[in-house]
C-alpha cells in the first residue's frame, strides 16, 4: 500500500466547542490507483487531505490515528522530513485554479520553485523541465507560456499548470481536492482525461476528492463516501454504483437527475440538511435524515463493516453487538433501504400534490377577494 | 470598472488612511471556516462552527462585539464613565471639589498631593477637576465633529455611490482635492481663518474628515450594489428610494458605525492638536490639548501639567480605538457572504 | 501601462487646481485682512492701503486667483508678507529638512511596521502578536505632540543623551550641497556632521513615525493574514518550500501590495504630522513654517506650502499607483476583470 | 537708574577672561526667527538682537543704560538752535564687510532709502525713526557736504530723534553697494554693515551664523563664531541650554528659572524697557465711566498678581515708564486695592459682566501671555460679582481686534524703542486705535505730548511727562501691572553677557571659556 | 450577413400560446475604453439571440460559463437595457415601453438568483423579504399580507415559525426556497431561474428541483431555466436552448436535443457530462482549448476555434440559426448546407 490512513481524527478546537472535522477515518490507496473521496460540503474531505499533507491551518490538529505513507508515519514525522515529502512524493492540487497560483510570479518560476525545492538543478535545467511539464499537461506553446503570469491564463490552463507543478518531481501520490469543481464541463472533461492519462503514463496514484458522483464513476477505481466526518461506505467504483448499501449513498445516487431518467418522475430527496458539526446527532450521524432510521441508529454510531470488499457503516448491515450481519441480513438490509427510499419519495410526491390543491383553492378565493 | 480605476480607487480608498487600515484589520480568528471548501459551497449546510455572519440587529452585533472582547468591553465602560463624568460635571458642577475655572494664585503649580490629585496649574486650578471637566469638550467635540462629517459624508458618499456617473466623478474629485491637503493643515488654516472657538474647531475637524466618510460610504455602496438582493429588490419593483433606504443604507450602517467610533478618536486627536497649537477653546474652558499646550511651558518645573492631560487624551483615544475594533469584530464585514 | 500612467498624471491637474481653489478661498475669502497684522504696531490706515495695493490684495478676488495660478505655474508663488523674500525660496530652503525627516520617518515606520506586522501575523494570537498590536494601538492613540515632548523630557531633559531640537549643531552643518544634511555630509565625507545629523534625527523620527508605524503594522498584519489564508500560500507549502520562504516570498510579497499603497499614503500624512513634530522639535522644515505662517497670516507662504504638500501627496499617490501597477503583474499586463 | 543691577550675575561678573583658553564659538538660543536682517525691513527684537552685531548706527546706547553715545559718529551732533538741523561728524577709515568704504554718502543712502519716495510700505520703522511728510514730522533732507560730515534737516524739532538714531531698528547704516546689488534693495538675507560680526549663513527656521569681523574698527570681538539658534518651544530652549547645545538663551519662562539655576547655570535677570498693562475702553462700553474703571482697578490686587504670575522676575508697575528711565517718578499714585469698595461701586453701577479680549502668546512685557493675566483678573472680578468674558486671540489676530472689537477691557503692553519718555507716553495720544487701545482722546493730554516732543531734555521735559503720568493714573485709563525683567539663561562659561533693555544683545565683548 | 427570413424566430405554436418572444436580442458591454472615454472594445455578451417561450413551458438555457445566460435573464427582468432587439411579452414589446409602464409589468417576470447567499438582504427577516414585493406592488391589503406570507412559506416547504428568522440562520437550500417564495409572491407569469441549484449540494439540489417542478405544476408557471449542466436542464425543461459565446447554437425540444444533438457544440457538451452509468455514456468528445473571450469575437462561427467538425466557411461566416427539423433549430454550416436546411420557414 502506498498510503494507508488508519483511524484518523482531526479536531478544530473553537470557542464554541471542538469540531471533529474528521472522525476515525481509515482507507488505503494502492500504487497507481485512483481513489475517490465523495461527500457533501463540509463532510471533512479537505480537512482529511490537508491532514495527510500536514498543512492543517490553525487551530486544526490531528487528534488520533496514523497516516502511513511508504512506511513513514506522517502523523509523527518531523517538519523537515515532511517538507521533503511534500511536493516530491505527495503532491496536491486544489479546487480553485483561479487563486491557487501566486498572482505575482510567472507560472514558469512557480514550477521551477517546486522543482528546485527538492532537486539540485540549475535554473536553466529546471526551466527546461518546466517547459517539458507544461507540454506534458497539454499547454500549447509551452516555451512562451512559461513566461505568462497566472492571470493571463484561463481557469483550465491554470489547473493544468497546477498539475504540472504537482508532477514536477514525479510524486508517488497526487491528492486532487476537487480539481474540476470550478471548471466548465468541457474543461472538466479535459482535466479528468489528463489525470487518467498521467496515471497511465507515470503510474502515480491519485486521491481524488470530489462531490460529483459522475466524476467518480468515470475516473476512480475505488470510492470512499464520507458523511459528516466519517467514512460511511467504501467500495470499488462499479460495485458502489451498482449496489449502494448505505442509505446515504443510495439517496445521493438517486437524487441526481440522470440523462436517461424519466423526467416526469420526481427526484428522490434526502430530507433535511447536514447537521451542524457542533450538534451532531447522538448516534449515527445520518440518522436524522435517514429513511430507514431505527431505534439503535439514534443511540450508537455504527462501525464500518466489510461486505465482500465493500465496507459500510450502517446498522442495516451490522448487528446490535457490532458484528456484520449474515448474508441474508445484508440482503434484507439492502432491500429495506431501497424500499424505504421509494416510499419516502412517493409520500413526498403525494404531499406536494395535496399542498398544490390547497394552494390553488386559497388562490382562487384571494383573486376574487381582490377583485371585490 | 477598468483596472486602472480599480487601482485608483483602492489607493484612494486607502487614503482614508486610518479608515482603510482599520477596516482591513479585523480579527479573523474564526472566519476561516471550511478552509478547503472553495466558494459558496463551503458555506452551505448549516451555519458553520465559529462562523461569523452578519446578524440581524446591528445594535445587537455592536453589543456582542463589544462584550465578546475584554479590551473593548473595558474601553466601552471607560467611555461610558467619561460620558457620565461629562454629564455629571456639566449638570452638577458643585460636585467637584474645586471649581475648575477659578484661579487661586496662592496655589499656583502645586505638585500632585492628596488635596490636588493631579496637582495644580499656574493659576492654581485643580488639574484633576480640569481633566474631569475636559471630558465635556472632548466628548462633545468628538461626537459633534463626527456627526457633522458623518452626515455630510454619508450624504455625499451615498449620492456618489448610488448615482454613479458624472455626479460620482464630481463629488469624488472634490473629495480627492480635500484629501490632498493634510487634514491637520487644513484644519489649522480653517481655524486661523475663522478664529478660535470650540464651534469652529468642530467645523474645522468635521470638514476635513468628510472625504473619508464619503469614500467609505461610497465604496460600501458600490460593493453592496453588487449583491443580488439589490437586483432582487429592483426586480420586484422597488423604487430607487426604497432600495436605498430599505436595503442599501441598513447594510452600510455597520461600517458607518465602526468608522464613526474610530472617527471620534481621530476627532479627539485633532481637537487636541488644535488646542495644543492654541487654536482650540477659549479660556478658561478646560480642554486637554489646550491644557497640554499651555502646560508645556512649565514642563520642566511641573511635569504633571502635561502628564495628566496627555494621559487623558491618549486613554480616551485608545478607548475609542479599542471600542471601534470591538464593534468591527462584532460586525465583521468579512463574514458577509457574496 | 503607458496609457495608465498618462491617465493618472492628467488626473493630477484638476486635483491640484481644486486644492488651489480651496486654499485660496480659505486664505483670501474667509481669513481676516492681513495688513494690520503684517505691518504691526506703527501702521497707519494709509500705509496699510498702500501695502494692500503693493501686494495685489486690492484687486478683485478672481484676478488675484488668476495671478496666483499663473504665477504658480511659472514657479513663482509670490512674496512672503513678512520676510519679503520669495515664497519659493523660503519654502525651498526649508523643504530639505522636512523631506529628510519624512523620508527617515517613513523608512523607519515601514521597516519596523512591516516587521512587526509580519511577526504578529505569523505568530497570530501568541505573545509576539499581542505585543505588536499593543504597540500599534498605542501608536495610533498617542498624540504626536505628547509623545514628542515626553521623548524630549526623557532623553534630552533627564538623560542628556540626545539633542533636544534642531537638525544639526550649527557649526557642523555641511556647507552648500543639496540641503539634505545626511547626503551632503556623506558626499563631503564629514563624518562628524553625519553622526551629529543622525543623532538629531532620532527623536523626531521616532515621534513622527510612531503613528504611521502603527498603521503600517496593522495593515501588514491584516494583509498578511489575508494572504496567509490564500490558496496560493497553501500551494507553496504543498510544494515543500520552507516556512520562511513561504512566508516571505509568497505571503509577504503579495501582502506588500496593499501595504505599499498604505506606505505611500502615510508619506503624505507624515507631512501633515510634521506640522506638529517640527513644532515640538524646532525642526526647521516646512511644517513648522506652515504653522508659523498660518499664525502670522503670511498667506502667500501658507498657499505655497499647502500647494507643495498637495503636489507631493498627489505625486506620491501617483508614484504608489505606478509602483503598485509595476509590482502587480495583473495590472502591468492589463488583466481581464476577474483574476 | 539705567544700571539697576538686579540679581543678574552673568552680566556683572567682571573677572572676564581670567582663566584658560576661550572657545571660538558661542551659541545663542532665541525663541523666534528674525523677520529680516535688513534694518529697514524688520521691527522685531529677534531681528534687532542679531542685526546689532552686524551693523553699527551713528549712535548707540550706553553699555548698560539709555544714554546716547557716538558710534560711527565722531561725537554727539551739533544741533541748530531751532532744533532742526543736525550736523554729524563721522569716524574715518571704517569699511563695510563687503570692503566698501563707510562715509557720509553711505549714511545719506541708508537714511534716504527709508524716506519718501524711496521707502516702501514694507519698511515698518521708517516712519517711526525718520518721520512722515504728511504730518510734518521727521527728516526733510540729508546732505553730505563732505565725506565725513552729514547734515540732517528735520521738519519739526524732535527730542527723541537722537535717541532714534541709536536704535538698532531702522537706524543702522548699511552698505550702499550691498543694497544696490540686492534684489529689490532688500538685504534681509545678505546683510552687510560695519559691525563686529560678519554674516555667514542663515539656515531658515534653524539658525543664523556670524563670524568675527577681523577689520572691526573697535575692539576685536572676543569670540570667533556666533550662532543664533531659533528654538520656539520654551522648555526645549531650556533643555538645549542644559544639554549644552546653547550657551545663552533668552525669553526664559519664569517657571524655568529654577530649572536653570538648579542645573548650575546662571540666570540673567534685569529690568527691561517694558510696560505690561490692562487697558479700559474709554470710548464705548461699560468702562466709559471713570468710576467704573477705578472700581475695577480697586478690585484687583496687582502686586499679588505680579508676585504670583511673574514671581520676582517683574516689578510692580506704579509708573508707565520703566524704573530705570530718567523721568521715572516713584511718587505717582495708582489706585489702591480695595475689593469691598469696588464691589459696592460696581453694584451701584450695575456692572455684572464685562467683555475682555486678550492675546495668547507670550510677549516681551508679559512672559506668561495675556491669557494668564486675563484669567487671573477674571478671578478677582468674580469675587466682586463681575463676570469677565474672555476672548483670546493669537497675537497677530489680536492686533487687529484691539482696534475693531467692542471690548470693555483688554490687555496690552509696550516695549520701549529708544528709551525716550515720549515713546511710552505718546501712545495715549495716538489716533490709531491699535496703538492707543484705550481709545483715549483728550486734548490736554495731546497738547502735553506735543510740547514734550519739542522740549529739549531736562527738568522741564521731565515735568511734562510727570503730568501725563498723573493724568493716566487719575483717569484710570490703564491698569498698570508690571515692568518685566529680561531673563536669560547663561552657561557659567560665558563671561560678560548683557541683555540690553532695548532688546539688543551685543556679543562682541562676550567670551566663553573653552 | 444573415438572411432575415432564415433567422425568423423559431416557433411552432400559435401566437396565443407564446408568452415571451425574444427577437434579435443583443447586449454589448464596454470592454475597454480609451482615456477620453471612447469605447475601444465591446464584450459581446448576448449577440442576436432569438427564442420563444410558450405558456406553461419550461425553457432551458445551457452553455458554458460566460456565454451570456445570466445576461439574457437580466435583460428579461429589466436589470439591463438591451443594446438592440425586442422582448415581446404577452404581445407587448417591453423594449418599446416607457420605464413606468415597464416597471408595472415587472412583476410578471421574476428572477431566482444563483447565489442564495447574496440574494437575500441579511438585515431583513424572512417574512419581510417575502412580504416586500406584495406590499410594494400593492397586491394585497396590508392585513392579508401576513397570511399570504405563511402560505408562500408553506408552499416552498418552510415552516411558518421561520418567518421571524434572518437569512443567515438558514442553509443554502432553505435560502433558495425563500428566494423562490419571494419570486412567487407577486404571482409572476414567467420565472427566470438563473442556475438556482448550481450553488447547492447534490442532496439539496434534488429538493429544490422537485420544488420547482411542483410549483410549476401547481401554478402553471412558465420557466426560463438557466443552467450550465445539461442533466439538470433536462430534468426540468421541455425545450432547451444551447448558447455559446453570446450566440444561440441550438434550440430543440428536450427529447430531440438529447437524443440527437445537431450542433457539434451540443454534442461535445453532452458527451462531457460525467455520467454515473457508464452504459449510457456516448462517445466521448474532448474539446480542445478554452472558451474564447467574448471581447470582440471573430466574425465566423463562435465555436469554430474548438470545433472538431469545422469546414472552411466556419472561420468566416456565422451560420444562422435554422430549423433543421420541425422544432429543432441549429446554427451550424454542416446542416445549413444540407437539403433539410432549405425546407424550413
Ligand atoms: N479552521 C477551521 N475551524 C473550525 N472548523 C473548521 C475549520 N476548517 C474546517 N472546519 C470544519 O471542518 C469540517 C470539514 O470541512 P472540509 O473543508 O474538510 O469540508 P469538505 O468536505 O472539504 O467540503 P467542500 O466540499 O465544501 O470542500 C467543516 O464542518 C468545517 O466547518
Ligand atoms: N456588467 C458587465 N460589464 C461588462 N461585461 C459583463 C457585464 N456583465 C457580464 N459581462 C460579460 O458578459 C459575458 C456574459 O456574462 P454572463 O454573466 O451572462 O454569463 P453566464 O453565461 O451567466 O456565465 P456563468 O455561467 O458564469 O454565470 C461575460 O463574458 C461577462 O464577463
Ligand atoms: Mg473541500
Ligand atoms: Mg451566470
Amino acid at each position: 500500500m502506498l498510503l494507508s490512513v488508519e483511524n484518523l481524527s482531526t479536531d478544530f478546537p473553537t470557542k464554541r466547542g471542538v469540531v471533529h472535522a474528521v472522525e476515525n477515518v481509515s482507507f488505503t490507496v494502492g500504487e497507481s490507483e485512483i481513489v475517490a473521496i465523495v461527500g457533501e460540503s463540509g463532510s471533512g474531505k479537505s480537512v482529511m487531505s490537508l491532514s495527510i499533507m500536514g498543512l492543517l491551518s490553525d487551530p486544526g490538529r490531528v487528534a488520533a490515528g496514523t497516516i502511513d505513507f511508504m512506511g513513514a508515519d506522517l502523523a509523527t514525522v518531523s517538519e523537515r522530513e515532511y517538507r521533503g515529502l511534500r511536493g516530491r512524493d505527495i503532491a496536491m492540487i486544489f479546487q480553485e485554479p483561479m487563486t491557487s497560483l501566486n498572482p505575482v510570479y510567472r507560472v514558469g518560476d512557480q514550477i521551477i520553485e517546486a522543482i528546485r525545492a527538492h532537486e539540485r538543478l540549475s535554473r536553466k535545467e529546471a526551466l527546461e523541465r518546466a517547459i517539458e511539464l507544461l507540454d506534458k499537461v497539454g499547454i500549447p506553446c509551452p516555451q512562451q507560456r512559461v513566461r505568462d503570469y497566472p492571470h493571463q491564463m484561463s481557469g483550465g490552463m491554470r489547473q493544468r499548470v497546477m498539475i504540472a507543478m504537482a508532477l514536477a518531481c514525479n510524486p508517488k501520490l497526487l491528492i486532487a481536492d476537487e480539481p474540476t469543481t470550478a471548471l466548465d464541463v468541457t474543461i472538466q472533461a479535459q482535466i479528468l482525461d489528463l489525470l487518467r492519462r498521467l496515471r497511465e503514463q507515470t503510474g502515480m496514484a491519485v486521491l481524488l476528492i470530489t462531490h460529483d458522483l459522475g466524476v467518480v464513476s468515470e475516473t476512480a477505481d475505488r470510492v470512499v463516501v464520507m458523511y459528516c466526518a466519517q467514512v460511511v461506505e467504501e467500495a470499488p467504483v462499479r460495485e458502489l454504483f451498482d449496489r449502494p448499501l448505505h442509505p446515504y449513498t443510495l439517496g445521493l445516487l438517486r437524487s441526481i437527475p440522470r440523462l436517461q431518467d424519466d423526467d416526469a418522475k420526481r427526484l428522490y430527496m434526502i430530507r433535511g440538511t447536514v447537521p451542524n458539526p457542533l450538534e451532531m446527532p447522538a448516534g449515527c450521524h445520518f440518522s436524522d435524515r435517514c429513511d430507514s432510521c431505527m431505534e439503535i441508529c439514534r443511540q450508537r454510531v455504527p462501525d464500518l463493516v466489510e461486505v465482500d470488499g465493500h465496507k459500510v457503516r450502517c446498522f442495516l448491515y451490522e448487528d446490535s453487538d457490532g458484528a456484520r450481519k449474515d448474508d441474508d441480513g445484508i440482503a434484507a438490509g439492502e432491500a429495506r433501504a431501497l424500499a424505504d427510499a421509494e416510499t419516502a419519495r412517493q409520500i413526498a410526491a403525494a404531499d406536494a400534490l395535496l399542498e398544490a390543491e390547497d394552494i390553488r383553492e386559497t388562490e382562487i378565493e384571494e383573486h376574487e377577494g381582490v377583485k371585490r | 470598472m477598468e483596472r486602472s480605476e480599480m487601482v485608483a480607487s483602492t489607493v484612494q480608498s486607502a487614503s482614508a488612511s486610518q479608515a482603510a487600515v482599520r477596516a482591513a484589520d479585523s480579527d479573523d480568528a474564526e472566519s476561516a471556516v471550511g478552509l478547503g471548501a472553495g466558494g459558496v459551497r463551503a458555506a452551505l449546510g448549516p451555519t458553520g462552527v465559529g462562523e461569523r455572519e452578519v446578524r440581524e440587529s446591528i445594535w445587537k452585533d455592536v453589543a456582542t462585539g463589544i462584550i465578546s472582547n475584554r479590551a473593548s468591553l473595558a474601553s466601552g465602560i471607560f467611555i461610558a464613565l467619561l460620558a457620565l463624568v461629562a454629564i455629571v460635571t456639566k449638570l452638577f458642577p458643585q460636585i467637584l471639589p474645586f471649581d475648575p475655572n477659578v484661579q487661586d494664585l496662592s496655589l499656583s503649580l502645586q505638585a500632585p498631593s492628596a488635596a490636588h490629585l493631579f496637582g495644580t496649574d499656574l493659576q492654581g486650578r485643580d488639574i484633576f477637576c480640569r481633566v474631569l471637566v475636559g471630558t465635556q469638550i472632548t466628548l462633545s467635540v468628538g461626537v459633534a465633529a463626527v456627526a457633522f462629517s458623518l452626515s455630510a459624508g454619508v450624504l455625499l458618499g451615498a449620492v456618489a455611490g448610488y448615482k454613479g456617473g458624472r455626479v460620482d466623478t464630481i463629488i469624488m474629485r472634490v473629495m480627492d482635492m480635500m484629501l490632498a491637503i493634510p487634514s491637520i493643515l487644513l484644519a489649522i488654516a480653517i481655524m486661523a481663518a475663522l478664529g478660535p472657538g470650540i464651534e469652529k474647531a468642530v467645523i474645522a475637524i468635521g470638514l476635513v474628515s468628510i472625504p473619508e466618510y464619503a469614500r467609505i460610504v461610497r465604496s460600501e455602496i458600490l460593493s453592496i450594489k453588487e449583491h443580488d438582493y439589490i437586483a432582487a429588490a429592483r426586480v420586484i419593483g422597488d423604487s430607487n428610494f426604497e432600495i436605498v433606504f430599505r436595503h442599501v443604507l441598513p447594510n452600510v450602517m455597520q461600517s458607518i458605525i465602526v468608522r464613526a467610533t474610530l472617527g471620534i478618536s481621530s476627532a479627539v486627536l485633532d481637537a487636541a492638536a488644535l488646542g495644543f497649537l492654541g487654536l482650540g477653546v477659549q479660556p478658561p474652558c478646560a480642554e486637554w490639548g489646550d491644557m497640554l499646550g499651555r502646560g508645556r511651558n512649565d514642563l520642566l518645573r511641573a511635569s504633571w501639567l502635561m502628564l495628566y492631560p496627555g494621559l487623558a487624551i491618549t486613554l480616551s483615544v485608545l478607548a475609542f480605538n479599542l471600542l471601534g475594533d470591538g464593534i468591527r469584530d462584532g460586525l465583521d464585514p468579512k463574514a458577509r457572504k457574496r | 501601462m503607458f496609457n495608465y500612467v498618462l491617465k493618472r498624471i492628467l488626473m493630477v491637474i484638476p486635483v491640484l487646481l481644486g486644492v488651489t481653489v480651496i486654499i485660496f478661498l480659505i486664505t483670501r475669502v474667509l481669513a481676516p485682512d492681513p495688513a494690520p497684522v503684517v505691518l504691526g504696531e506703527h501702521a497707519t490706515e494709509a500705509a496699510m492701503a498702500a501695502w494692500r495695493t503693493d501686494n495685489g490684495l486690492s484687486d478683485p478676488i478672481w484676478m488675484q486667483f488668476i495671478n496666483f495660478v499663473s504665477g504658480a505655474i511659472r514657479g513663482d508663488l509670490g512674496m512672503s508678507y513678512y520676510t519679503h523674500q520669495s515664497v519659493t525660496a523660503e519654502i525651498g530652503s526649508r523643504f530639505p529638512a522636512t523631506a529628510e525627516l519624512a523620508v527617515c520617518a517613513i523608512i523607519f515606520a515601514s521597516i519596523i511596521g512591516v516587521a512587526l506586522g509580519v511577526i504578529s501575523a505569523v505568530r497570530k494570537n501568541r505573545a509576539a502578536d499581542h505585543i505588536s498590536m499593543i504597540i500599534a494601538l498605542i501608536g495610533v492613540s498617542m498624540p504626536i505632540f505628547w509623545s514628542g515632548i515626553l521623548l524630549i523630557l526623557l532623553f534630552a531633559g533627564m538623560l542628556h543623551v540626545l539633542p533636544s531640537s534642531g537638525r544639526i549643531s550649527p557649526l557642523l552643518q555641511p556647507t552648500g550641497g543639496t540641503g539634505f544634511f545626511l547626503i551632503d555630509a556623506l558626499i563631503q565625507g564629514r563624518w562628524s556632521s553625519l553622526a551629529d545629523a543622525l543623532v538629531h534625527l532620532i527623536m523626531p523620527t521616532i515621534a513622527l513615525s510612531l503613528y504611521s508605524m502603527a498603521i503600517i503594522t496593522r495593515m501588514t498584519r491584516s494583509s498578511m493574514l489575508d494572504t496567509l489564508g490564500e490558496d496560493y500560500v497553501r500551494t507553496a507549502q504543498a510544494k515543500g518550500l520552507t516556512r520562511g520562504r513561504v512566508n516571505i516570498r509568497h505571503a509577504l510579497r503579495c501582502a506588500m501590495l496593499p501595504v505599499s499603497t498604505v506606505i505611500g499614503l502615510q508619506f503624505g500624512s507624515l507631512l501633515g504630522g510634521a506640522l506638529l513634530t517640527e513644532t515640538v522639535f524646532s525642526w526647521p522644515g516646512i511644517g513648522k513654517f506652515a504653522v508659523d505662517s498660518v499664525l502670522k497670516s503670511d498667506f502667500p507662504c501658507v498657499q505655497g506650502i499647502v500647494l507643495l504638500i498637495a503636489v507631493i501627496f498627489v505625486f506620491m499617490n501617483l508614484l504608489v499607483d505606478i509602483i503598485y501597477a509595476y509590482l502587480d503583474p495583473r495590472i502591468k499586463y492589463g488583466a481581464s476583470k476577474e483574476a | 537708574g539705567g544700571d539697576a543691577g538686579g540679581d543678574g550675575r552673568g552680566g556683572s561678573s567682571g573677572a572676564a577672561g581670567s582663566g584658560g583658553a576661550l572657545a571660538d564659538s558661542l551659541v545663542y538660543g532665541q525663541g523666534a526667527e528674525p523677520r529680516s536682517l535688513d534694518p529697514a525691513y524688520y521691527d522685531d527684537g529677534e531681528s534687532a538682537k542679531i542685526a546689532c552685531n552686524i551693523y553699527d548706527g551713528l549712535y548707540c546706547y550706553g553699555a548698560k543704560d539709555a544714554k546716547v553715545a557716538p558710534a560711527l559718529a565722531e561725537a554727539l551732533p551739533e544741533i541748530s538752535d531751532d532744533g532742526l538741523v543736525y550736523t554729524i561728524k563721522l569716524k574715518k577709515g571704517i569699511k563695510f564687510h563687503d570692503g566698501t568704504d563707510f562715509n557720509a554718502e553711505a549714511v545719506k543712502k541708508s537714511i534716504e532709502r527709508q524716506l519718501a519716495p524711496n521707502a516702501d510700505s514694507d519698511m515698518p520703522y521708517a516712519t517711526f525713526v525718520y518721520g512722515e511728510e504728511s504730518i510734518g514730522t521727521g527728516v526733510e533732507k540729508v546732505e553730505a557736504p563732505d565725506d565725513a560730515t552729514v547734515k540732517i534737516t528735520l521738519r519739526a524739532p524732535s527730542t527723541p530723534f537722537l535717541k532714534n538714531l541709536a536704535m538698532s531698528i531702522a537706524a543702522p547704516i548699511v552698505s550702499p553697494a550691498a543694497v544696490e546689488k540686492a534684489t529689490g534693495g532688500n538685504i534681509g538675507e545678505a546683510p552687510c554693515g560695519t559691525g563686529p560680526y560678519k554674516f555667514v549663513k542663515w539656515t531658515k527656521s534653524d539658525s543664523i551664523t556670524l563670524e568675527a569681523n577681523p577689520d572691526y574698527w573697535g575692539d576685536a570681538p572676543k569670540t570667533k563664531n556666533v550662532v543664533f539658534k531659533f528654538i520656539l518651544e520654551n522648555n526645549t530652549r531650556v533643555t538645549s541650554l542644559l544639554n549644552g547645545e546653547c550657551d545663552v538663551i533668552d525669553g526664559i519662562d519664569l517657571s524655568s528659572t529654577t530649572t536653570i539655576t538648579d542645573g548650575g547655570y546662571d540666570l540673567f535677570a534685569e529690568d527691561g524697557m517694558t510696560l505690561n498693562y490692562m487697558a479700559f475702553n474709554t470710548e464705548s462700553g461699560k468702562c466709559v465711566d471713570r468710576d467704573v474703571r477705578r472700581a475695577i482697578a480697586q478690585a484687583i490686587n496687582v502686586s499679588e498678581i505680579v508676585q504670583a504670575v511673574y514671581g520676582k522676575y517683574a516689578t510692580v508697575a506704579n509708573s508707565v515708564m520703566p524704573t530705570w528711565m530718567a523721568s521715572y517718578d516713584k511718587d505717582i499714585k495708582q489706585t489702591a486695592f480695595d475689593a469691598d469698595a469696588a464691589k459696592k461701586t460696581l453694584k451701584d453701577k450695575g456692572i455684572t459682566e464685562l467683555n475682555c479680549i486678550t492675546y495668547s502668546n507670550p510677549r516681551p512685557y508679559n512672559a506668561k501671555g495675556g491669557q494668564v493675566l486675563a484669567e487671573t483678573i477674571q478671578g478677582y472680578l468674580e469675587k466682586v460679582g463681575v463676570k469677565l468674558n474672555i476672548t483670546t486671540y493669537d497675537w497677530t489676530t489680536y492686533k487687529n481686534k484691539v482696534a475693531t472689537d467692542p471690548f470693555d477691557v483688554c490687555f496690552y503692553g509696550w516695549q520701549g524703542d529708544n528709551g525716550d519718555p515720549d515713546n511710552f507716553m505718546n501712545l495715549l495720544a495716538d489716533s490709531n486705535w491699535s496703538m492707543n487701545v484705550s481709545r483715549f482722546n483728550d486734548a490736554d493730554y495731546r497738547a502735553l505730548i506735543a510740547k514734550g516732543l519739542e522740549t529739549p531734555d531736562g527738568e522741564e521735559r521731565d515735568e511734562i511727562y510727570r503730568r501725563c503720568e498723573q493724568m493716566v493714573a487719575d483717569e484710570q485709563i490703564w491698569l498698570l501691572i508690571s515692568h518685566a525683567q529680561n531673563l536669560c539663561g547663561v552657561s557659567p562659561k560665558v563671561k560678560d553677557f548683557y541683555y540690553h533693555p532695548t532688546g539688543a544683545v551685543f556679543l562682541k565683548d562676550v567670551s566663553k571659556q573653552a | 450577413m444573415s438572411d432575415i427570413r432564415q433567422t425568423e424566430v423559431p416557433a411552432s405554436a400559435s401566437d396565443r400560446d407564446i408568452l415571451l418572444e425574444v427577437q434579435h436580442l443583443t447586449k454589448r458591454f464596454v470592454g475597454k475604453s480609451s482615456f477620453l472615454g471612447k469605447t475601444l472594445s465591446h464584450v459581446h455578451a448576448v449577440d442576436d439571440v432569438s427564442f420563444r417561450i410558450r405558456r406553461g413551458e419550461a425553457f432551458g438555457l445551457v452553455g458554458e460559463s460566460g456565454c451570456g445566460k445570466t445576461t439574457v435573464g437580466k435583460l428579461l427582468v429589466n436589470l439591463l437595457e438591451p443594446t438592440s432587439g425586442k422582448i415581446i411579452f404577452e404581445g407587448r414589446d417591453l423594449t418599446a415601453m416607457g420605464s413606468r409602464q415597464r416597471t408595472a409589468l415587472c412583476r410578471d417576470i421574476q428572477l431566482i438568483f444563483q447565489d442564495p447567499y447574496s440574494s437575500l438582504d441579511p438585515r431583513m427577516r424572512i417574512g419581510d423579504i417575502i412580504a416586500e414585493p406584495i406590499i410594494t406592488n400593492r397586491i394585497l391589503p396590508r392585513e392579508k399580507v401576513e397570511e399570504r406570507v405563511c402560505e408562500l412559506l408553506e408552499c416552498v416547504g418552510l415552516a411558518n415559525y421561520m418567518r421571524n428568522r434572518y437569512p443567515h440562520e438558514f442553509s443554502g437550500g432553505q435560502r433558495q426556497r425563500v428566494g423562490i417564495a419571494r419570486a412567487l409572491a407577486v404571482r409572476p407569469k414567467l420565472i427566470v431561474c438563473d442556475e438556482p441549484v448550481s450553488a447547492l449540494d447534490v442532496s439539496i439540489q434534488a429538493q429544490v428541483l422537485n420544488l420547482l417542478a411542483d410549483l410549476k405544476e401547481q401554478f402553471g408557471l412558465t420557466y426560463l431555466f438557466i443552467a450550465h449542466g445539461l442533466n439538470v436542464v433536462k430534468h426540468v425543461s421541455d425545450r432547451v436552448g444551447v448558447m455559446y459565446l453570446g450566440k444561440m447554437m441550438e434550440i430543440a425540444p428536450k427529447r430531440d436535443l438529447y437524443a440527437e444533438p445537431l450542433s457539434p457544440y451540443t454534442q461535445a457538451l453532452l458527451s462531457a457530462i460525467p455520467s454515473v452509468d457508464p452504459a449510457s455514456k456516448r462517445q466521448r468528445i474532448i474539446l480542445e482549448g478554452d472558451v474564447p473571450s467574448p471581447i470582440d469575437p471573430p466574425a465566423g462561427c463562435r465555436f469554430a476555434s474548438r470545433c472538431f467538425a469545422k469546414v472552411d466557411r466556419c472561420g468566416s461566416v456565422m451560420p444562422a440559426l435554422t430549423q433543421i427539423r420541425p422544432g429543432h433549430w441549429a446554427a451550424c454550416h454542416r446542416f445549413c448546407d444540407s437539403p433539410l436546411c432549405d425546407a424550413n420557414s
